[in-house]
């Protein structure tokens, strides 16, 4: 990577600027709009104070995408939104175009190019996902491939907005979580302790950093075969993960040892309640590629039962404050177990300090 | 790595690169990943396959051999290490296949994070002309974007990074974060076409990322530090959740109210709508019933967005608009999920200047985490660890009673006097 | 012991019991404390005056003054020691003054703890024999009652303690708890008058109390062990906040709903009454209002009380009623309050059998917490750094969702699969 | 203490028994009562299934009786209540009798006595309290004292029944806070570490044990004059004052650095919200007897802001959820200040993790 024969100097520019990938009726109201509708499921209708409006158009991608599949956005954008488009953070596409004429036409083409049209309002939107065995070096599991499973199964959810609410769905292919939390995640779980590969061991690790790693201090160094190494103790680890980001030789990944978690009530807006962290509601479900059957089959009970049972603007974890734990699990027919009783350091904020009781 | 299977191999060609699996195409067999080709939603194996049987580039058939491989073991197969282009630190996450004796084609399989304008906004040229360079160079595989808000370039060899980087920096991108740096930002939507705006975030981003391109590049404190920006306390960028430092917009002043809206909306729908569905949903009750008609109150309002989103054409965000700082947001890693908390209640962001204290104030910081902070620490691990007050005095940040739920319950402290 | 200040003690006598301050009374100007003479509230300061006057003890005298003089010192001048009777480790708490040559009246001044009846109740012929064996052997300074539950025979020497104890236990009282071991009890009024009673505390706190005699006498555990008993989730005891055992009575099936009474109080108060006073107050949405009348849906009520509360002679207990055990509650020292968490949702409380079952269980508990405690270690700081899923299984416990207030947020545990 | 002389064995009987000081009617409806009213301020109706009622009278007492003062309240049982009274869980005097003509004389009677009749539903009870200078070995303030000048200024309070819902105070003379959490609760806080009286701690100490007692392990042994003491590391010392529990040659207890501080929202109860500890809301206020005004008047503020603001039921701490703590400094007139942000090990879920603000 030498740099003799370059004829130019790298501009760091930081991000892209924004100015010029904003269709004009954009840059005209920019920061000047008055309120919004939802006239179908995937198109959004924004009236400026000036009495603009500008129509959305959003659809799914598989987010994993390719030049071609850019490309054909691309030739959508520029037949019906005079060539601008943009990406939500959750992964699918919008055209804003300000010709409601071209509205139709364009969810006509991108159903018929593969891209379902939907994404708004009170649905399941697309799932905010990982890179799983594609690309990362510490997964336990694909991301694109459950995703993909999830949403064959809530393809119409997505198309709908028959919600209750938004609901956000995450998969992450370890422990860390890159995918966040949402209403509804998929997460991997180590269970059980790294197993120590020592030769490989004693050949890439920065002992100390690894020691260091441990939120719960239980690596200790210890010699192997008269190399010098490390030892977990079982009792304390907690799986976390964290030392195999430091040190690969700590291998927490395996076929059988490595499950699904599902994990519900994941709120990051400030609507109405507080945002909240999510609560894990399932486990030990078989990490079982392709299709994953049993983790779509804990979701689909999941959103049956919020369909059913909530109201107007709960968000699953306020539809659950509202009828408290024991009725979910009831109401899904996930069952409580004693894993799920926090045991980490704020463990004691979540002891029921009070006599109230359902039964 | 116990557990790997090696049956799974049966029926791919094991050459080293013939281009043929027997059946007459240029791909392997990939049983597994080909179910991911059936259902209605768009599928990433066809992407993948299309894009490989059209390029014939072999390493994306080494890729997907791979991960049919990965499908039938249950395990990952990729290695880190270190590449990068000239005078950066960071920006290219390093792939190489630790069974690249099964799969030499696979044996490197590099992603360039490249950040995207702020609001992941694209005309179609400027998309294009990446589409172009990238599959010059590289796979052809783009994600679009990944979480923490690149556009993922993925699978290229080191030896075309320069190259692909130098023809990419020309026609106006720049790689992303990664490691212990300044990472790529997000920001919403936000004034490009959001009402609830509250502040300019595209503007915020650009500039903020800007300001620390040098720490994005070359990264050197402890640990990742994320921004997000949010137009409102909506958070459409998750900010709280997965941003150390997140930037939400809010006002200070009344909800601006336009009553022949709010009276259209309750002939529409009826006063019981009216209550349960915004009333009774305002978490601080500040909201009340006045002869069939809605009151705020705005002492009690907390600025949650609840009924600007419920009644979006009469309500509107107040007109003193700025931002509130979050800080402290990660996700799992070892300490659990932590959100961020509110440290800076309100700061007008109307110009320049505004950006200007506000970088100053994120400098200091920064300044304070980098020396407070240990190895692998975010700076939420760091306040949380060394005390809430001792980081606003060490930052030089005033306490407000905003930024806790409540006084403390214990009467554990040290008091001046 | 420095901000000690003598010029406190100008104006009283200094000799050594001639019982005089030169004003013609038994008692030492006490200028201080006789500013607490005036006002309404009743004033115990008169009252040990009184007291002192009538029966000239020199030890009231002493005590006295040397409260004066920590009045103006700021400064208690009281040191342990101990103390015990015959066959006894605990009950009687030692004093002994640290200024007893400034003031060697007070030089003792010891409390006997004594366990009344639960629910604090006395005849008159049990509290004159009281008041009558303790004027001749102490103070006659009485405190009714110590937080604990106890009363406190406050002021006796060392020698009389057991002369005192002897004739007070031929009267039927017993000492009660202090040091590490089981406290004497409260219990709330319960049956006694009280239309909420789930359970007959009285009956239970008397049976634990017997069963732990010897632990209160003879404390030997890591730290003291605390019991109340609250008839209701009212919990008039405050159980929760400061007992490790706190056993509070509770209902299984639907609240007993008398609907002409409930109809007679919206008639006399109101529909409004009804919804801002009953139904808005009900933390989990469980009442509704139909057609004017109230319905309550006996899945989402927590037992809180507060609409029985609101409308006691409209709505009373189920008929399946029993208690809740929470544990672990205490104040502040060293963690903080720590408010007792549930342990045991239900349990039946209505014959001697269950009384049997439930004492079984305490002593499995208690069997725990004396392994895996520390010194000095109150049980819910052991469940809190051990674990309460470790608790439980320890302590052969059924775990339940009503233990917590939501499953854990974090993916940190190793299951064992 | 030789029992040589004894003529007779120890019953261990433990509580004293209950029946005996029962009320007859209560005997008889023991455990059957249907409900209750409060006619009027101090005196209860309970009524029985069988129809019997009983009311009850009640009336402060300074909790630091005397013999004296018992006899006289025997006097009144004897005459009104057929020879039974009890006491309440905050040291307010019971009579409990059939006769509903008793009532009125025996209110006269107490109230001539000096025992105010009150205590009873929506008012300010009693305060539980503590033993201060009159007896505690650890105490930094007497308790009887500071509770004697908050009910001279709360006695119209204790008798009406005016306010928002039920008001719980408590006293404490040092941090430990034997008087418990409580709506109103005024507490000493040791505002710096111990200072090590070496001297004394050379005879006194068990060192092991006092260091162990130290929640932030701050106290180190040390030799100091050739002698074994300890050393206090006052940057970690929270001021706790447990080590003067286990030696009390740490002595944390000054008159100029023991002060009072104020704390509020405490609730044990389950009605409608979980029960809730007390939050710090003044410190720093005089340790200044005998009067202590600038507690009095800390406490009136807040219940004449609660007073007014409050909704029925609401208890203070009820109250605050709804108004915010913003609004609640705003309308006592006290500060918040820094050192009211926890420190201590759950600190992190009081941070505001939200983006909820009030200005
Ligand atoms: C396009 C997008 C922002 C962007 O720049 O990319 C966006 C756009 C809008 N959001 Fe959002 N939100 C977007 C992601 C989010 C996220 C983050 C996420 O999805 O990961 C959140 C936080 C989710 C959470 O809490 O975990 C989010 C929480 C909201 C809310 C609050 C919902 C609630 O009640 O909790 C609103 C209010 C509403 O729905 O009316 C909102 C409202 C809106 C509005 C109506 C704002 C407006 O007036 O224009 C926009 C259209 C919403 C719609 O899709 O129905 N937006 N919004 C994002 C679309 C994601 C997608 O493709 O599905
Ligand atoms: C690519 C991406 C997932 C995706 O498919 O979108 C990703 C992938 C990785 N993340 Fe991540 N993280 C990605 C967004 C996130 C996010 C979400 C966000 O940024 O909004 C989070 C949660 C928020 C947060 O920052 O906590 C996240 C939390 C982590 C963590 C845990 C950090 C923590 O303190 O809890 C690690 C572990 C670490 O840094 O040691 C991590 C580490 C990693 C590494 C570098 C694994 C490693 O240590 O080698 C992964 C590289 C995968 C690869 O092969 O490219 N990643 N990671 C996301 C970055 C793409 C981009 O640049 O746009
Ligand atoms: C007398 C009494 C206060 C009163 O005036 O009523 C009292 C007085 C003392 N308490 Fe207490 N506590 C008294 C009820 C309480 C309560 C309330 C209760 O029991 O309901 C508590 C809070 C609840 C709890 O148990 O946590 C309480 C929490 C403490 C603590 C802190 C325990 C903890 O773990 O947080 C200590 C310190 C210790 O044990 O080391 C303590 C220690 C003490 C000592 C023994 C101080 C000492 O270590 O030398 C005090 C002796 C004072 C004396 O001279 O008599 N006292 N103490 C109460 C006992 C009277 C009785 O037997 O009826
Ligand atoms: C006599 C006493 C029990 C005893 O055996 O000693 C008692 C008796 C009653 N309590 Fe209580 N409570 C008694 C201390 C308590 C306590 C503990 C305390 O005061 O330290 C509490 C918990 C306080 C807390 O939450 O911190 C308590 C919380 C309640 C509540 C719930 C109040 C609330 O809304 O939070 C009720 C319900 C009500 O007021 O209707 C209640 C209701 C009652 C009722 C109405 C029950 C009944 O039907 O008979 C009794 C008359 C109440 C009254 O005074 O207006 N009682 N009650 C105690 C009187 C104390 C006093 O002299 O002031
Ligand atoms: S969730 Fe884990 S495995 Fe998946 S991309 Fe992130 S770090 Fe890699
Ligand atoms: S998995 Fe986590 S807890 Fe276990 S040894 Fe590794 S870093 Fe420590
Ligand atoms: S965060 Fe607020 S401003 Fe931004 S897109 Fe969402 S609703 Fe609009
Ligand atoms: S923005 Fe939220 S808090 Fe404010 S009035 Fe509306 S619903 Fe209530
Ligand atoms: S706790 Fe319940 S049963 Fe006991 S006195 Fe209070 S209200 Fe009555
Ligand atoms: S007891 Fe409490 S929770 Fe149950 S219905 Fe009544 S108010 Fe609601
Ligand atoms: S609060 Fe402290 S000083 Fe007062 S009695 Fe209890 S232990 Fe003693
Ligand atoms: S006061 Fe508390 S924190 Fe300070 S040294 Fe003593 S025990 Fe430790």
């Amino acid at each position: 990577m030498s740099s003799q024969e370059r004829t130019w100097k790298t501009k760091e520019s930081g991000p892209h600027t924004y100015e010029e990938a904003l269709h004009p009726v954009v840059r005209k109201n920019y920061g000047k709009w008055k309120y919004h509708e939802i006239p179908k499921p995937g198109v959004l209708k924004h009236v400026a104070e000036s009495g603009d409006a500008i129509w959305t158009v959003r659809a799914g991608t598989p987010r994993q995408d390719t030049v071609d599949m850019l490309r054909r956005l691309c030739e959508v954008a520029d037949r019906y939104s005079d060539g601008f488009l943009r990406f939500t953070v959750r992964n699918n596409v919008e055209f804003l175009t300000p010709n409601q004429e071209n509205v139709e036409p364009m969810i006509q083409e991108l159903e018929s190019l593969g891209f379902p049209v939907g994404g708004t309002g009170m649905c399941v939107s697309s799932v905010s996902h990982t890179q799983g065995w594609l690309h990362c070096d510490i997964p336990a599991t694909d991301a694109s491939g459950v995703v993909k499973s999830m949403m064959d199964t809530l393809y119409r959810e997505f198309k709908d907005m028959q919600m209750p609410n938004k609901v956000r769905l995450s998969t992450s292919c370890c422990a860390i979580n890159c995918g966040g939390q949402a209403d509804i995640a998929v997460v991997v779980k180590h269970t059980r302790p790294p197993r120590v590969n020592h030769d490989h061991l004693s050949t890439i690790c920065e002992l100390p950093k690894a020691v260091a790693r441990c939120p719960v201090a239980a690596i200790r160094p210890t010699v192997v075969n008269g190399k010098r190494s490390l030892m977990v103790d079982e009792a304390k680890c907690i799986c976390c993960g964290a030392c195999f980001g430091a040190c690969p030789a700590m291998e927490i990944n395996h076929p059988e040892h490595s499950k699904f978690a599902i994990w519900v009530g994941g709120k990051n807006s400030n609507a109405r309640s507080k945002p909240s962290t999510m609560s894990i509601v399932a486990h030990n479900l078989p990490n079982n590629p392709p299709r994953w059957p049993e983790v779509t089959d804990v979701i689909g009970r999941i959103l049956t039962a919020y369909k059913a049972g909530g109201r107007p603007w709960e968000r699953v974890g306020e539809w659950i404050a509202r009828i408290g734990w024991k009725r979910f699990f009831e109401e899904t027919g996930l069952t409580f177990d004693d894993n799920m009783i926090d045991s980490y350091r704020h463990a004691r904020t979540t002891f029921n300090q009070s006599a109230h009781v359902r039964f | 790595m116990d557990g790997a299977n090696d049956s799974a191999m049966k029926g791919a060609c094991q050459c080293n690169g013939c281009g043929s699996d027997g059946n007459g195409t240029f791909l392997n067999p990939t049983p597994m990943l080909d179910q991911l080709e059936s259902g209605p939603w768009p599928s990433f194996i066809s992407g993948f396959k299309e894009l490989a049987e059209r390029t014939k580039k072999p390493m994306l058939r080494g890729v997907l051999d791979q991960l049919e491989y990965s499908y039938n073991t249950k395990m990952g197969y990729w290695k880190g290490g270190l590449v990068t282009v000239d005078g950066y630190g960071a920006g290219i996450i390093t792939r190489y296949s630790m069974i690249k004796d099964k799969f030499p084609e696979a044996a490197e399989f590099h992603t360039m994070r490249i950040q995207p304008a702020p609001g992941l906004h694209y005309n179609t040229s400027m998309l294009r002309e990446l589409c172009d360079i990238w599959e010059k160079h590289g796979s052809g595989i783009i994600a679009l974007h990944g979480q923490t808000g690149d556009i993922m370039l993925q699978g290229i060899e080191q030896d075309k990074v320069q190259e692909c980087f130098d023809e990419l920096n020309q026609a106006g991108w720049d790689l992303g974060g990664a490691g212990a740096g300044m990472r790529t930002g997000v920001s919403c939507i936000g004034p490009g076409r959001c009402e609830n705006a509250c502040y300019d975030n595209l503007k915020l981003h650009l500039k903020a990322l800007q300001h620390y391109v040098g720490q994005v590049h070359r990264p050197e404190w402890n640990y990742k530090l994320k921004f997000k920006f949010s137009g409102c306390p909506n958070d459409c960028t998750n900010a709280i959740m997965r941003s150390d430092l997140a930037v939400i917009g809010t006002w200070r002043d009344a909800i601006q109210v336009d009553r022949d809206e709010v009276r259209a909306w309750i002939e529409e729908r009826g006063v019981d709508a009216l209550v349960n569905n915004v009333i009774n949903h305002c978490p601080t009750k500040a909201i009340s019933l006045k002869d069939g008609d809605m009151v705020i109150e705005t002492r009690d309002c907390v600025r949650c967005m609840h009924c600007l989103n419920a009644m979006p054409k009469a309500l509107s965000p107040g007109k003193e608009r700025g931002i509130s700082l979050l800080m402290g947001g990660k996700n799992t890693l070892k300490v659990g999920v932590n959100m961020g908390s509110l440290i800076v209640p309100f700061m007008k962001m109307e110009d320049d200047d505004d950006i200007e204290t506000f970088l100053e104030m994120i400098d200091e910081i920064i300044d304070w985490w980098d020396d407070a902070g240990l190895d692998h620490e975010r700076i939420g691990e760091t306040i949380e660890r060394v005390g809430l007050k001792q980081f606003l005095e060490g930052a030089g940040i005033e306490y407000d009673i905003n930024q806790v739920t409540r006084p403390r319950d214990n009467p554990y402290f040290k008091a001046k006097y």
